[in-house]
C-alpha cells in the first residue's frame, strides 16, 4: 500500500519552512541567545533582531512597525483583537459583530465575553462562504463596539471583500479587525488598502515558524492586554519574546513579500489542477468555497457518502498529507462550523476534504493524487450504506 | 504517534464481511450523519446461530474497524452469546479506541443488537438477554 | 577597553541552550513540520513529539503528564495561573493573596483582576527576602480562593520555604499557585513534595528554548483558559502548537533532570568566590536576598553611591554581561519593587548589580569580574556626588 | 541595537570636566535618588563668561552623557547665552536619547541652571532669561 512516495498537502495546517528561514534563525539559538530587555550585548543583538522582524512584518502588511505587536500564535492574535479591543472600549458598549465562518480563535474569545455581558449577532454566510457588506450594515447596533471577519477562510479558502466591509463598519465608527492568518503572506494584504484597525497575521501559514504571529493594531486604537507581566510589546504583550522565533517571522515576511507572485504563480495552476480532475474523476463531489475568490494554494471539496477521516486515513496509507472538516476528523467531533454556515447538510459536510499546496508540490504531486483518490473513494463507498441507498434509488 | 493502534488499522486498512446479505434474516442500523457515523448490519440466523454477519459503514476510521471486528466476535455465535457482546468488550478487542472514539463510532455492537432484535421480532421470538454497555 | 573577552553572567535574564537541545529540535524545523492536530503522518510524528516531551517535563517535577499545559512562556504560564484560577473559583471569593516579591507577571495580572472585583494582599518579606508561613497565614480570609508565593526570585536569588506556605494555605481548602520559573530546572522542585495546586515553569531558565514556558496543574482543578479557540492542550491553551520548541523544552527537563546535581556542584562553588571577593575587594558593597538559600548560580549586590546602569555599561564594555534592578535599568524607571519590599532605600536600590551565572562559566571569568569591577566602581565613585559627600562626611 | 548612540558612549566612557571646582561661584543641583539621577554642576564665572565648569553625577549612562556634554556646551559661553541651552538642545547635541531617558536624565541644562542662578543670587544680581524647555 505504503508506494514511499510523499505529498504533503495539508499547507493550511501548517507550513515548512522556505528555504532561508531556518538559516536567519540559527544565530539566535546559539551565540545571540540574550534577552532583548538586557541591556547589553546579548541584549543589543536580540534586540536588534527584534526590530529588524518588525520592520519587515509590518512592511509584509504595509503598516508601521511600532503598530506591530509579537505573539505566539495566529490564535493568540485573535484572542488579544477580540477580547482587547472589546474590553478597551466596554464603556462604549457591550455589542460585537462577527462572521459566521470565523476561527474559532475569534468565536471562542466572543464566547468568553459573553460571559461578562457582551452581546454577539453572526452574520450569515453565502453557499460559497460570502460576507455580503449589507449584512453587516444590518448587524451593526448604537452599543456596537467591534466587527470582526476574517480576510480568508482556511477551511474553504474564500476571500472576502474586506475594503467593502471595513468601509461600512468604518462610516459607522466601529472598530474593525481582520484575521488574515491564513491571508498574509500568501496574497496581497495592505492595512491601509483595506482600511481595517487591527489585523491579525500567523507565520506559519506562510512558510514561517510556528510559535510566531503578530497583531497589527493601528496607532491610537486601545487595546487591553492578554498578558500582564514586564513592558515588553509597548506594554501590550508582556513575557520574554521568542526571539529565534520571531526573527524566523521576519525573514518568512520578507520572502513572502518577495516571492509573493511567483508563489502565486506556482500554487495556482496546481489548484485548478485538482479541482478541474477532482470533479472530473469523483462522481458525487462538489468544490467548496468561492469558486474563483479563493486563496491560490486552495482546493476543498466534500465528497457525499463517504467520511473524511476514513479517506484522510486511506489517502495517508497512500503517502499523501490532507484535512477534512468533518465530526470524525474534529477533536470535538462537530461538523465544520463553516460547510454548515454555507448550508451543507451534516450528511455532506462528512465527506469534507482539503488539499492546500504550496511550493513543494508539484504537477506530479497533483496527478498521483488524482490517480489514487479515485479508488479511496470506490472502496470507501462499496462500504458505505448511503452510497448504496442512494445509488440504489 | 498514530492516532489509531495496530488491531484498529488493521481491520480499518482490511475490513472483514463487508456488504449486504440479500435476503437478510435481520437487519440493524445505527447512528446518524449529525454523530458522524451510521452502520448497517445485516444477518443470517440458522439453528439460533449467526451463520453469516455483514456490514456497510459510513464513517471514520473506527467506525470502520469496530463494524469489521464486530463480525468477526459474532460469528458462528449464538444469538444470546452474541448479545453478550458489549461495545467495551469490542474496544478492548481492538486493543484501545482513542477517548473521543468511543461514544460516537463504538456502536457495532448495538447495530448487531438491533439486527439480532430485528430478527426476533420478524420470527415473533421474545427478546434475549443483553448486556448493559 | 573591549578587551574581547565575553563573559556572560546573566543567565536569569536567559540561558543559552545545554548541548543536544538544538540538536533535538531540529528535526521539526525541517521534515518533522506537521501539526499535532492533523491526522496523517507528518502529524503523527508532531503528536508523538508533543507526548514524549511532556513526559520529560513532567518527570522533572514529579507531576503527571496529562496535568501539564504548555504555554509561551513563565510570564503565560503566570497568567494562566492566576487569572484562570482566580476566575475558574470567583463564585467561592474573590480574595487573592500574594508575596510582595512576586514578578510582575503575577503582580500584574492581579492588578488587572481588581479591575473586576477581585482583592489583593500582598504579603511582606524580611530583610533577606523570606515569607513567613504565618504572615500568609494570617492573610487568608474567608473569601480567599487563591495564594500564590513564588519559589525563588529572580532578583534576589531567595528560596521560600514552600512546602510550609503551602501547608498552611492547603489546611484552609484555599489553592496554592507557584512560580517556580526561576526555580525549576535549576532546583530540586517536586510539586508532590511541595504539596502545591500549580506551578509555573519556562524552559529558557535552564537552558532551553525562549518560548516554551508550562503551567503544571493538578488534576481536577479548575482553570479558565487565557487563549480561546481550538482544543488544543486539552482544551486549556489554544492554538498551534509550538512543537520545535516544546521539543526543547522537553530535552532541555531531561538534562535538567539528569545533570542537576553536577550543574549545581558547578555553581556554588563560583557564586560563593564571586560573593566573598566581591564584598572583599568592593568595600560599601552588600549582598541582597539571603545569605545562604538562594539559587546556585545567584549573586546579587547592591553597591553604595552609584548607580547600576552606569556599571552595568562599563562592565559591558569590559564584555562582561550583568544586570541590574535600578530604576535606570527598567524600562518603567522603577527600582525593583523587590529590593524594596526588603528595607532598602530608593538610593542602595539604584545600586543593585546581578550576576548569575551558569555551565559556560569559569573560575577565570569570576576573577577577570573581581578585577574589572573595582576599577568600574572606583571610577563611577569618582563621578558620584553622593561619594563625596558620604567620604567627607 | 545599543541603546545608545555612539556621541552619548562617547560622553558616558570619557565624560569632560568631572569633579568639583574649590570655592565655586555658583553650584547647582538636580534630581533625587527616587527618579535614579542626581546631578551637582559647579561653575567658575569672569566677566560675565563661564571659565570653569565641573559636575559630578549619580546616574544612568545618559546622565552622565548628558552631564559631560552639558559643560562642553556652556564653557566660554555668557551667563545669558548659557541660559538658552535646554534639554532638548542637549539631547539633539547627543544624537538623540532613548524616549524613556528624556525627562529622568536629561538634566543636565537644568543643573547648569541653577548653578548660575545660584551664582546670581550670590552676587545679588538679577535672573537672567531661561527658555523653557
Ligand atoms: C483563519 C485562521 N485564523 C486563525 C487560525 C489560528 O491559528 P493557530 O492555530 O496557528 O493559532 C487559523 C489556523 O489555521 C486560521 O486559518
Ligand atoms: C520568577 C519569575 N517568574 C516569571 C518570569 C517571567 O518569565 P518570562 O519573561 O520568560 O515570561 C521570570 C523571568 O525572569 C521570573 O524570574
Amino acid at each position: 500500500m505504503q508506494t514511499g512516495r510523499k505529498v504533503y498537502l495539508d499547507y493550511a495546517a501548517t507550513n515548512p519552512l522556505a528555504p532561508g528561514v531556518f538559516e536567519a534563525m540559527l544565530p539566535f539559538f546559539s551565540e545571540a541567545y540574550g534577552n532583548p530587555a538586557s541591556l547589553h550585548q546579548w541584549g543589543d543583538m536580540a534586540r536588534q533582531a527584534l526590530d529588524e522582524s518588525r520592520a519587515k512584518v509590518a512592511s509584509l502588511i504595509g503598516g508601521a512597525p511600532e503598530e506591530l505587536i509579537f505573539t505566539g500564535s495566529g490564535t493568540e492574535s485573535n484572542n488579544l483583537a477580540i477580547k482587547g479591543l472589546s474590553l478597551g472600549q466596554q464603556a462604549k458598549g457591550k455589542h460585537i459583530v462577527v462572521s459566521a465562518i470565523e476561527h474559532f480563535s475569534v468565536l471562542h474569545s466572543v464566547r468568553t465575553l459573553e460571559k461578562s455581558g457582551f452581546q454577539l449577532t453572526e452574520v450569515p454566510v453565502d453557499k460559497h462562504g460570502v460576507v455580503d457588506p449589507d449584512e453587516v450594515k444590518r448587524s451593526l447596533r448604537k452599543d456596537t463596539v467591534l466587527v470582526s471577519v476574517m480576510l480568508a477562510n482556511g477551511e474553504v479558502g474564500t476571500i472576502q471583500s474586506i475594503k467593502d466591509i471595513a468601509r461600512v463598519v468604518k462610516e459607522a465608527g466601529i472598530l474593525f479587525h481582520t484575521d488574515a492568518v491564513a491571508a498574509a503572506g500568501n496574497i496581497p494584504v495592505n492595512v491601509k488598502d483595506l482600511g481595517v484597525d487591527a489585523l491579525s497575521l500567523a507565520a506559519n501559514q506562510f512558510y514561517g515558524p510556528k510559535g510566531a504571529g503578530a497583531l497589527w493594531l493601528r496607532r491610537g486604537v486601545r487595546v487591553i492586554p492578554l498578558l500582564d507581566g514586564g513592558i515588553q510589546e509597548g506594554g501590550k504583550r508582556a513575557g520574554t519574546e521568542n526571539v529565534p522565533t520571531i526573527v524566523g517571522m521576519g525573514k518568512a515576511a520578507e520572502l513572502a513579500q518577495k516571492d509573493m507572485p511567483a508563489r502565486i504563480k506556482h500554487c495556482i495552476p496546481l489548484r485548478d489542477r485538482l479541482i478541474r480532475g477532482l470533479l472530473a474523476e469523483v462522481k458525487h463531489s462538489l468544490l467548496t468555497g468561492h469558486p474563483s475568490q479563493r486563496l491560490p494554494g486552495h482546493a476543498s471539496f466534500c465528497i457525499e457518502y463517504i467520511e473524511g477521516e476514513s479517506m484522510l486515513m486511506l489517502l495517508d496509507a497512500h503517502g499523501i498529507a490532507v484535512s477534512s472538516g468533518s465530526a470524525c476528523t474534529s477533536r470535538a467531533l462537530k461538523a465544520s462550523h463553516v460547510l454548515l454556515a454555507m448550508g451543507l447538510s451534516h450528511e455532506v459536510a462528512q465527506g469534507s476534504l482539503l488539499f492546500t499546496m504550496g511550493m513543494d508540490n508539484t504537477t506530479d504531486d497533483i496527478d498521483y493524487v488524482l490517480g489514487v483518490l479515485p479508488q479511496v473513494v470506490d472502496r470507501l463507498r462499496q462500504i458505505s450504506p448511503l452510497y448504496h441507498k442512494s445509488t440504489a434509488s | 504517534m498514530p492516532v489509531y493502534g495496530e488491531k484498529v488499522m488493521d481491520h480499518f486498512m482490511h475490513p472483514r464481511n463487508v456488504g449486504e446479505i440479500e435476503n437478510p434474516d435481520g437487519v440493524g442500523d445505527v447512528g446518524n450523519p449529525v454523530c458522524g457515523d451510521m452502520m448497517s448490519f445485516y444477518i443470517k440466523v440458522k439453528d439460533n446461530r449467526l451463520v453469516d454477519i455483514k456490514f456497510k459503514t459510513f464513517g471514520c476510521g473506527a467506525a470502520i474497524a469496530v463494524s469489521s471486528i464486530v463480525t468477526e466476535m459474532a460469528m458462528g455465535k449464538t444469538l444470546e452469546e452474541a448479545m453478550t457482546i458489549t461495545n467495551k468488550l469490542v474496544a478492548q478487542e481492538l486493543g484501545g479506541l482513542p477517548q473521543n472514539k468511543l461514544h460516537c463510532s463504538n456502536l457495532g455492537a448495538d447495530a448487531l443488537h438491533n439486527a439480532i432484535k430485528n430478527y426476533l421480532e420478524k420470527t415473533g421470538q421474545k427478546p434475549v438477554g443483553e448486556k448493559v454497555t
